[in-house]
């Protein structure tokens, strides 16, 4: 059976999507990607340090393998977001976008007003947006309807490893959802990437998980195993839950009986 | 003559061209992003496009991210 | 890294412990272990039905790849499991046994008292004793003091589905063991088998997960990736638990600010 | 010491706050109201039945000692939940309104563009507005700005019974919220409600829950209890969780030692 | 409806016990016991101190109103168990004990064998035997078959906080079981008192969850309340839980509809 | 006279009041709430407030909700 | 001549080895245990092993369990 | 006179009883129970029962405890 993850018209190979922030170096960083068989990853926009020549990220990354998606992380409006990402889309000629309009330092959860918004106008310009969001059903809804190529519900904060915090939630936003939905933060070790695709989730997006492990590599290897268990398990269809047991071994012909 | 470069000041000798600009700050073009007064300029646009007297210039570049 | 699965001195490639009971057909439990990569599998002792000729459960497993563990399912008290292991033994042409003493019909709990006693006697008599028995730490000290081979902590009820009902038994069972642990019973899908590995898990034993899924070789595989993961995943190390958002990307250098 | 209950000035004597749906009478809702200890209790706005002349609900509620908060329930737009709320102020001579603008017929999420707009405008009416919204820190705080006496997030669908889905968010609101913090919707049971309020909720509004137990004025003195009990845990500080034992007997002075 | 609560035919007014250790005072210890209207503590039997008199406990306890429960607590075989059992009833003028063999010390779970075997011997010398075990219907039978009056399974190690560990087990241990069943350890805070009530327990113990609370007088009244409402909620039986909204007000009789 | 009322049509001999309306439909006027014309009616109003040909009349009043 | 096999009452014309029985029954003797009189008989000892009146035999193979 | 009190060695003058003990011990005698040499000494028995050379005594009471 062919089980192919296709945004935006584009088929990726791996339903793990990974990030490029807080590795111990960039070495370990690509030793990770390449164990995770991840063909997107996220990479932020910053301004240039003109005061020294330092190495660039795009050096330890393989972008004929790896398709870059380049975010807004760390804008708080509508304005900055839509800025960040025309810059992203004029240095990575590529006009995706994971798109993030933060509304609060300490969860960093997204301003869904001015998510909202800044879909809808970089819709316009032509970008495919990938919006980083709550796990809200109605949201999800509207931003697919304001033409995001996919959504992105959080399962808990970023970086914080939480594991899918409702996994109600995510399951709905799957069954109502009309375009494919990628469970974005929140991940802390494989288990809770399996979750996530059990639930239905068309793919799984994290960084801190595996660059912040102790073996960012072995992470990388178990993430992409785990998401691919978890796709596995989703489309094989898992037995009931029972509150009793029930015997995996006959009950009759035993000796002795 | 004054100029604001990624938020600072920043001081050039005469008006000159964004790729100008990326020469002498050794900068190499394909891979950043350039925007001058709030707009982003094309890469085809780099020669054509003279930043002068305080104008706000904006290079950015791909870095880690999640 | 080398990363060997070695119950009393023979090494198995899979750290995934398959059944043989309650598949669709037997056609479909061949090709379910061979998608779970699993190189040992459970089966029971029963009475040979004289009145007409079944086909042998063991003209679909490859013994030569798989190996047998005879259970003694469905005994309710010491001699019976006794009983039932030594002619497994002799069946098999092997000294080893999945050692089950049931002490309830509802939940198949283990009775720890005779588990315990046929424990000591069947170790005595030569047997590498793997008994299935509670989450119980001091239990599974006791069985490993008593020589059994590797202990078998359930997840939850067999049969059941439910998943790791008690994490934090399993982790400590594993931190105090002196013998592999292997978690036998409970796993419902593929992420209830990383959990059960990302606690330190040395193996997990399961059948109704596979055997009763909807695409039993889907789930097989789901397994397989699960179980990997999830060990991969407890060698890596995972990120420590936050209970807010940490950012992945860099705080600083945003444009306009 | 006083632990007074305040939302826009006016003191509540209990933090439980009840509907006045699905009972199986009125006069099994009046007696599950008394035995509830509630001050504050919902009602819906809905068109009179002109062919025939029924009981009317507030013959069973002694309005004396209940508060009565009308409700925009079913409402999708703002517009319809703003003309519903008018005709409750004039139907019950208060200007307080539990908003509701549903988003979603299968989950009744919020919509939070059209809540928001709603309490925007309804605020500058100079009503008292309460707005039911998901549990998301960021929304909770904008409602808040736009002049909400309260926020009330809710802790799983309306009428799932599901428990508190995601404990982080509503502790995470209440520490950041400026407004009284009331867990609407999804309690299921007594231990439901001791949770939203250890997270440090202000109070818990709920009907299903009571309404549609199997015996409602049982279940109503059972929610008055636990909000109490979740109320004074809250304040009274619990222990740590620890990941192993810690003695509550001596560990010296045993005989025979 | 009378709901009392008896123990080999002693009734108790209240269905929470408490402890009496790691109180920052005997003065609060007293005050907290007030607080939490039980009826029966815990005790532990302990060598006196011979070199200094130090002022005794039962200066704090109203034993006119509170039964007192000696423990057998650090005891790690049967023999020191029994022998502790004897001085305690001397010293109590009580036959009654609540029986610890500690099996572990780190988790400090019971050892089943040697709490099994004092049971037995106990009970033939006429004391009421209310056993601490673990969460093992199994175990529990045999240990009201051996003619313990009551079975004190664990909700989670000894001073843990951590909440019931496995609901499923002490449901179930509930539904089997021909004696009392009162949850014993675990406890953290009134939810979990709560919850261990609703899955049918007919009481609850507990120490340090009051003892080592910031105010521990605040969580005794927050107790007493929680296991009334736990025991409520379960009598008055739930609603099911929903993966979806149920509406609590009428969908119909909307205006503008 | 045709009007609308809670968004049937119904029918009335000539224009009448809110107080009217209710009284003919036997509706206790202190237990509802009337709009008119997507206009909430004010208690204080209803004998004053002419309902005519076509118009919309709303009638509500509490029910049980959550 | 009555023994007990797998439980049940069975019909054998005069002693025989456990071997005639099995071959009789038509069981691969390789794939199989056989408990005599509640001792589990060695498969060398299958020629040698006789079955007598009364006897309880039991004959077990591998059934699919967990 | 050597005895062993509460696991540590202890002198006495000479023999004598368990009430005679408690009170050089200034123990309240109803709030403690006594062992000696492994058995529980009954209340009553404190006056007749004699504490020897070499004898062990055990003197508990209640602490607090969970």
């Amino acid at each position: 059976m062919s089980d192919s993850f296709v945004i935006a018209g584009r088929t990726f190979a791996s339903r793990l999507i990974i990030g490029t922030g807080k590795y111990p170096s960039h070495a370990i960083m690509k030793a990770a990607h390449e164990a995770s068989g991840a063909d997107m990853a996220t990479v932020a926009v910053r301004r240039v340090d003109i005061t020294r020549q330092t190495e660039s990220l795009l050096d330890y990354i393989d972008t004929s393998k790896i398709f870059l998606l380049p975010n807004t992380a760390a804008c708080y409006t509508a304005d900055d977001a839509i800025r960040t990402a025309r810059l992203g889309r004029e240095a990575g000629m590529s006009n995706w976008v994971k798109l993030e309009v933060i509304g609060d330092e300490q969860t960093l959860f997204p301003d869904n007003e001015g998510l909202l918004e800044a879909t809808k106008l970089l819709v316009k310009e032509g970008f495919i947006v990938l919006p980083y969001t709550n796990d809200d059903p109605v949201m999800c809804r509207k931003l697919a309807d304001a033409g995001a190529a996919a959504v992105m519900p959080l399962g808990a904060p970023i970086g914080s490893g939480l594991g899918i915090q409702n996994p109600n939630n995510i399951r709905i936003i799957r069954e109502q959802a009309t375009v494919p939905v990628i469970v974005d933060a929140g991940v802390g070790t494989a288990s809770d990437a399996a979750v996530a695709m059990e639930l239905g989730a068309d793919g799984v997006l994290m960084n801190t998980a595996i660059a912040g492990a102790k073996d960012p590599v072995g992470m990388a290897k178990a993430m992409k195993l785990a998401v691919e268990a978890g796709r596995l398990a989703y489309l094989a269809g898992r037995i009931a839950k029972k509150s009793y047991a029930s015997a995996s071994s006959p009950l009759t012909g035993v000796v002795g009986s | 003559m004054h100029i604001k470069l990624n938020g600072d000041p920043h001081e050039i000798p005469a008006p000159l061209s964004v790729s100008a600009l990326l020469q002498q700050l050794e900068i190499d073009a394909r891979r950043v992003a350039v925007e001058l007064n709030l707009a982003v300029v094309k890469k085809a646009a780099y020669d054509s496009s003279v930043i002068n007297e305080g104008d706000e210039v904006e290079i950015v570049n791909f870095v880690g991210g999640g």
